[in-house]
């Protein structure tokens, strides 16, 4: 009895942290070195269409007979780069307007975060499909999408925080000694963010999987034969009554694993950095 | 906290139970559909019960078992016979055509479709300049009732195939209850057809009953039910589960192959009419070389493209006119072989400047929905073929339908898939809306050529067959020399039933009569 | 010795499990109860006091135990009590009222609800019964009974508390653990609430523990004190005995910070603070602040031992 | 009761702004594709035709005059028509909104359900294996790809098991019940047609439980973060101190758990609904999420438009009920 809840205590939010990140790492390495992973192109026919999972095909192959492993692991490089260069977009424009819409407060302030909250309660997907189909569906297109739809996660965050620290002794001493306001707000107040920053982070990571996913699902990512899950699935529709699983299973598995990585380790994070819950 | 549990793991088991109970009671509820109905599943969409502005082929389908034209086909064939009408003359210079009436003709509820119907009808399409509208206008100067029994028409210039425009839909008659002067979406009043509307869900379902002031021929089946489906997969086991006798429009080639040779169910294959083929940019860098156009045909393998794109459910096609029509031709096959003709490719890439050092690069473009799912990987494995030749780069880019249709008339693409269904069974349907500099704006090839523009009028307005089809294999030899357009595919049409439904019958029109089926 | 035990712990332990390791929140505690009599348990914040009355009763935090030690209560070591006979224990025979009246009732339940449910979770009454025990109860603590439909937010802290008293004795029992039950509440209030508490004591001879950080409270109120330092019982006895007489040297330290009203200047506050109790000073735990430290208060813990008749004291000092 | 009217009444005046906000982003968005009208018209089309429909769209219009004319039809419950069918854009809405509302009711109490039990048994075992054990389902539902799960349901359930349909919200034998609401769960029981309800709660089983399930995630979450809260207060520790059972004391604490939960309901029905998009996608449920879908495949702008506007409101809608439900609950507030 004591053992069992002592051991359970310490494991919290480390042993979280140590899951996300062995998932999340392995599939980055898998991405990264696909060309050393595996002999095969992930957009040449390889073989017979619909071998099942096999030792020279571990994930089977396609209706092309390309090879399933070949194209989930460099299937990974595209979901990546998507997805970080998305979250990278919406977190340091969701930053500093946070940061300066906390900071300066006013007209500007009242503005900003009414725009935000409008679309902060607008259901994510349906609007980046809309903007990817205005733009037309590519890899910038979709990184754009994704990078706007969740600014307003990082900009209500560090807005928030923002006007907390802005209240504190510390920031009032640095004004005292003469420091100007884009001073205080890169080096005083910007630091202290970080934590909760890195946390909203890893979570909103598997946020904008799912979204890239859900994108490329309805046919809005990348144009074939560019590998990319969410895509892969869309295909794997077809094949429900045929019995191809394979076709199905693994890819869908890559986007729930990656993105639960990522969620993990924000759970992590959440309970190391932070006592108290982020819901 | 123990007590807790215990009551949450009882409630668990209840709901199990529960969903348990209701998924078994559930599944004897499975139930035979009766015997004077035919339900039948398809993944199209009727988009308007109105010939003035229904414009694709399902909806067509539907508005040829619900109405019926001056002249219609004959069943499994390619031959129009005579529809509503009873006979007809034409004038000699091609421009008067003058139409008898059935005497006895009757809208289903009873209301007489007299000459003044079928003009209103078709004044009604005139005017409201619907989507297919063009069928009418760019050939009728002015239609008339000279009695109630006869009509006549003036028409703009000959045109050789005019008792085939009679047989679409934008010809029928409607009944009175159609909106005059705008398009009446969900009108089920319907026309003079072997059935009538019973009722109507947008896509849910459609019931045909059988039409009782019918003149011809009573319908074999009663009550017809469609079933509207979204996915081939759904519609595949709506047959397997035995919701539905015929599974229709339009099945996945792997959903095809699974049913073959399943218990119970019957498959049966025809030649379609649907051809599918890319679009070369003439004025466009590269492919403004008629050598970088040939060396694309040629590298092509068809073949391949049937068998690993649509596992044998297309067949190959060597010309812009289907295979089984009257003066087709195999004209690519003749030029650059059965292919992959890797070697002629590469000696046309080298003589247009290309080496495997200094690549061709090609863009194409398709459209991800509009044509089925297929369509990506289509455009892969072209990507594939050209590459094949090492001397070409292919970069695929696509676009939803609406931004595809219209910058392709604008020519921004440089190659790009398109498909066609015909409008009517002619060659001339094949020939002119792509290859007359006149008609053939909407493609953005920028092809134009004097001799083509001139035989294709030759052959539209001449009656004699024979002419005609020197004609057409004139424009086709042309075709596979100047290469604006790449044919690749022609379709075939599956249908897969029950095997005690009788009575199917199709044909390259490509409609399906319902009246015909019946339970064996 | 006058009156009888109600209860008494041996050696009891208890442990807190949090991220940062193990609280040693209890540790060889030898406490009694003496029936119908009032008990004051006094020390700093974070000495245990809170944590023996919950021990007693046995809601501990999700976070806590009891590892070690016994219970008697009635002759049974209620330790080894199964979670559904402590159940029925808990305020039947033994109530517990919690510091704060603003956060001890749930905001959700009008009073009426709070105290129809402890009452019929226990004995098998009508609802009308119910009714009349739950007036009875809210009379009992002054209260009137219109106030039976009020929900917490619409009472004063004066008036939660006394609800918060009538909820813990309206099935009369035999103990009642009072933790720090006027802290939160104003000075005359104060008064009004422990005047109530021995009323009850009187009239259902109940047997009362006071929790307070206030020794000077204990002494006017209570007819026995014990004083906890960082999980220790450092010192307990008769009332008499412990403030005339105080024997440990932080009892002593303790008396000297309460002002005098006649010499507010002579206010003394205890040097140092209390130790950290994941990790405790080795030996006595008081020594790094005692003004009488010892080498061998370092190495050797001391043991509880009777400096007069039923008075107790753990120092080193002490030993004969 | 006049005060919650009132309440109400200014709530919904505060919602206005934000689907202004909302319309505007949406039409400016709309605005920059191509050419819509070719999309509607085909490839065989003569320009005078494409001209002409032009005009009927109104988009030759200056572009603050179609702004004008589209907000005043918003806010008279004009969306105009569609560019495909030229049907009103408001009638396709509510022909398909029924089919997402079922949906969403079923999953959203699927995800109440299992959310507040998971919850529930993860903060009350907080710190021990059970806890991990839920927080885990908690992250992996979040974590799930709702079209992967919904294939591998139809896949395993509809295929090899055969006992759910893969997709649709009926089978072809029986015919839909008479329309009273459109939830065919509700209007088959008010007209007793027992064989329509089996049949359509037999084809909710599937999108219900993936949306239902994959939704759930958030309310372990947001459950037990709230019940560890509540469970730590004095008044949880007084009702165990009182005698009273578990299940008494976990009422007590979950009846103030959730009621912080309600506010939140509003931002996840916002999270459902992108759901719903995917899960009907995936079962071929014919709601106003496949009808986006399509619409957008089609380029119909005005279609999309009207249906991301209808979204927008239906959201907003949602919060204020939520907000009313919340000043309700709580004896607390007072409005």
């Amino acid at each position: 009895m004591k053992s069992r809840i002592l051991g359970v205590f310490k494991m919290r939010g480390g042993g979280f942290l140590a899951a996300g990140l062995i998932i999340v790492i392995t599939i980055i390495l898998l991405s990264l070195l696909a060309d050393v992973i595996t002999p095969y192109s992930p957009i040449k026919r390889v073989g017979d269409s619909f071998i099942p999972p096999s030792w020279e095909h571990p994930f089977g192959t396609n209706k092309l007979g390309m090879d399933m492993f070949a194209r989930i692991v460099y299937g990974g490089r595209t979901v990546l780069s998507v997805v970080i260069l998305a979250t990278i977009l919406s977190m340091s424009i969701g930053t500093a307007l946070g940061l300066i819409s906390g900071y300066v407060g006013g007209k500007l302030d009242r503005g900003l975060s009414f725009i935000m909250d409008s679309i902060y309660v607008f259901p994510s997907l349906i609007l980046a499909i809309a903007i990817t189909a205005v733009l037309g569906p590519n890899i910038i297109n979709a990184i754009i999408a994704i990078g706007i739809i969740y600014i307003p996660t990082y900009f209500r965050m560090v807005r928030g925080q923002t006007l907390q620290i802005k209240a504190s002794l510390f920031i009032e001493a640095a004004r005292s000694i003469g420091a100007d306001s884009l001073r205080i707000m890169v080096k005083y107040i910007l630091p202290n963010l970080l934590p909760t920053i890195l946390v909203v982070f890893s979570m909103n990571a598997a946020d904008a999987i799912l979204t890239e996913a859900g994108l490329a699902f309805l046919g809005y990512s990348v144009p074939p034969p560019t590998p990319d899950w969410g895509f892969e699935l869309q295909v794997g529709v077809n094949y429900i009554l045929s019995g191809y699983w394979w076709l199905i299973f693994f890819p869908g598995l890559m986007v729930t694993l990656l993105a639960m990585g990522f969620a993990l380790i924000g759970e992590g994070l959440t309970d190391i950095l932070n006592p108290r819950e982020v819901t | 906290m123990k007590g807790i549990s215990r009551i949450t793991i009882i409630g668990i088991i209840i709901v199990i139970l529960i969903i348990a109970g209701v998924a078994y009671y559930m599944m004897l509820q499975t139930q035979a559909p009766a015997k004077e109905v035919i339900v039948i599943g398809v993944t199209d969409k009727v988009t308007d019960i109105d010939p003035a502005n229904a414009y694709d082929f399902y909806t067509w389908e539907v508005l040829n078992n619900i109405m019926e034209g001056l002249t219609k086909y004959k069943p499994g064939t390619t031959e129009i016979t005579m529809g509503i009408a009873e006979s007809y003359t034409v004038s000699d210079d091609g421009l008067t055509w003058t139409f008898k009436l059935r005497k006895n003709l009757k809208f289903a509820d009873g209301t007489p479709c007299k000459a003044q119907d079928v003009v209103r009808s078709i004044k009604r399409v005139m005017e409201i300049q619907g989507d297919p509208s063009w069928l009418v206008t760019s050939f009728v100067d002015d239609v008339v009732a000279l009695d109630d029994y006869t009509v006549q028409f003036k028409l703009k210039h000959a045109v050789s195939y005019f008792l085939a425009l009679l047989a679409t839909p934008p010809y029928f008659p409607v009944h009175p209850n159609y909106k005059p002067h705008e398009i009446d979406s969900d009108q089920t009043a319907g026309g003079v057809g072997p059935y009538m509307i019973k009722e109507w869900k947008r896509n849910e379902l459609l019931v045909l009953e059988e039409n009782p002031n019918y003149y011809g021929e009573k319908p074999k089946t009663k009550r017809i039910v469609i079933k509207f489906y979204q996915s081939s997969s759904a519609l595949r086991l709506a047959l397997e589960s035995g919701e539905i006798d015929i599974a229709w429009r339009t099945l996945s080639p792997q959903d095809i192959e699974g049913l073959r040779g399943k218990k119970g169910i019957s498959v049966l294959e025809v030649p379609g009419a649907a051809i599918r083929y890319i679009i070369l940019n003439t004025q466009m860098d590269p492919t403004s070389s008629k050598l970088v156009r040939q060396a694309l045909a040629a590298a092509i393998d068809r073949k391949d493209i049937c068998k690993r794109v649509y596992l044998d459910t297309w067949v190959p096609l060597y010309s812009l006119i289907p295979n089984g029509m009257w003066s087709h031709e195999d004209v690519f096959k003749k030029k650059y072989g059965e292919g992959p003709n890797l070697d002629l490719a590469k000696s046309l890439l080298k003589q247009a400047g290309y080496s495997e050092s200094n690549k061709l690069h090609i863009e194409l473009w398709y459209t991800p929905t509009h044509y089925g799912d297929t369509e990506a990987d289509l455009a892969t494995v072209l990507k594939e073929q050209w590459e094949a030749t090492g001397m070409i780069e292919v970069t695929i880019k696509s676009e939803e339908w609406g931004a595809y249709v219209d910058d392709a008339r604008k020519g921004v693409f440089m190659a790009s898939l398109f498909g066609w269904y015909p409008d009517y069974i002619d060659p001339d349907d094949y020939t002119t809306p792509f290859l007359d500099s006149r008609a053939n704006s909407w493609t953005g090839s920028g092809y134009s050529n004097d001799e083509v523009d001139s035989l294709l009028d030759q052959a539209s307005t001449s009656t004699d067959i024979n002419t005609r089809t020197n004609l057409y294999k004139q424009v086709q030899t042309i075709l596979a020399d100047d290469v604006p357009i790449i044919p690749l595919i022609q379709g075939k049409l599956f249908i897969a039933y029950k095997s005690d439904i009788k009575g199917i019958v199709l044909d390259p029109v490509m409609l399906f009569r319902y009246y015909l089926v019946y339970r064996g | 010795m006058d009156g009888e035990v109600a209860l008494y712990t041996e050696d009891l332990g208890v442990r807190y499990y949090i991220q940062r390791g193990v609280v040693k929140a209890l540790d060889d505690v030898n406490f009694r109860l003496y029936k119908a009599s009032l008990t004051g348990v006094v020390g700093e914040s974070g000495c245990g006091k809170s944590t023996l009355g919950r021990a007693i009763i046995r809601v501990l935090p999700p976070n806590g135990e009891i590892t070690s030690g016994r219970i008697i209560y009635n002759g049974v070591n209620i330790v080894e009590l199964s979670e559904e006979e402590m159940r029925k224990l808990r305020g039947r025979e033994i109530g517990l009222v919690m510091q704060d009246p603003m956060t001890s009732l749930d905001p959700l339940m009008s009073v009426k609800d709070h105290l129809l449910e402890t009452i019929l979770e226990h004995i098998e009454v009508s609802r009308d019964e119910a009714l009349k025990m739950a007036e009875e109860a809210l009379s009992s603590v002054g209260l009137s009974r219109e106030l039976l439909k009020s929900y917490p937010h619409q009472l004063s802290g004066g008036q939660r508390q006394r609800v918060a008293i009538a909820l813990a004795t309206v099935l009369k029992p035999k103990i009642l653990i009072a933790d720090e039950p006027t802290t939160a509440l104003d000075v005359i209030v104060q008064k009004k609430v422990l005047d109530l508490i021995e009323d009850l004591m009187r009239e259902l001879s109940l047997t009362v523990m006071l929790i307070t950080h206030d020794i000077a409270l204990a002494a006017e109120r209570a007819d026995y004190i014990g004083v906890m330092y960082a999980g220790h019982l450092v010192e307990y006895g008769r009332v008499d005995q412990v403030i005339e007489d105080p024997q440990h040297p932080y009892t002593q330290l303790l008396l000297k910070s309460v002002p005098d009203i006649e010499n507010i200047s002579m206010v003394q506050s205890i040097p140092g603070l209390p130790p950290d109790l994941v990790n405790p000073p080795p030996g006595c735990r008081f020594h790094p602040r005692c003004p009488y430290k010892m080498d061998i208060c370092i190495r050797e813990e001391p043991k509880m031992i009777e400096v007069g008749e039923g008075h107790y004291v753990a120092c080193l000092l002490r030993r004969r | 009761m006049g005060k919650l009217a009132n309440y109400l009444v200014v709530r919904s005046l505060l919602a206005i702004p934000t689907i202004l906000v909302l319309v505007t982003l949406v039409f400016i968005l709309m605005r920059l594709t191509g050419d819509p009208i070719a999309a509607m018209v085909g490839m065989k089309a003569p320009p005078e035709v494409i001209a002409e429909l032009r005009h009927k769209a109104g988009l030759d219009l200056p572009i603050h005059e179609q702004y004008i004319r589209y907000i005043t039809g918003v806010f008279t419950g004009d969306l105009g028509k569609t560019l495909l069918y030229d049907r009103p854009v408001i009638k396709d809405i509510l022909d398909h909104f029924p089919a997402t509302l079922e949906l969403t009711i079923y999953s959203f109490i699927i995800s109440v359900l299992i959310g507040v039990f998971t919850g529930t048994v993860a903060a009350i075992n907080q710190g021990k294996f059970e806890d991990v054990l839920m927080r885990f389902y908690g992250i992996f539902t979040y974590a799930i790809f709702i079209p992967w799960f919904g294939l591998l349901l139809q896949m395993v359930f509809g295929n090899w098991l055969g006992i759910i349909p893969i997709g649709g919200r009926l089978s072809a034998y029986i015919s839909p019940p008479p329309f009273i609401t459109g939830l065919y769960t509700i209007d088959s029981l008010l007209t007793g047609r027992l064989d329509a309800f089996f049949d359509a709660l037999r084809h909710l089983i599937g999108p219900s439980f993936t949306l239902g399930i994959v939704l759930s995630g958030s309310y372990t979450r947001i459950v037990r973060a709230n019940l560890v809260d509540i469970l730590s207060q004095d008044f949880i520790t007084a009702a165990r101190a009182r005698g009273l059972r578990d299940s008494l004391v976990i009422k007590h604490a979950l009846k103030n758990a959730l009621i912080p939960v309600i506010t939140l309901m509003g931002l996840e029905f916002a999270i459902l609904l992108t759901g719903a998009v995917l899960t009907e996608t995936t079962f071929s449920w014919n709601g106003l999420g496949s009808y986006l879908v399509d619409m957008i495949r089609n380029s119909d702008y005005i279609a999309v438009q009207g249906t991301v506007v209808f979204f927008a409101i239906f959201v907003s809608i949602i919060s204020v009920i939520v907000d009313a439900l919340y000043a309700i609950i709580d004896p607390r507030i007072r409005y």
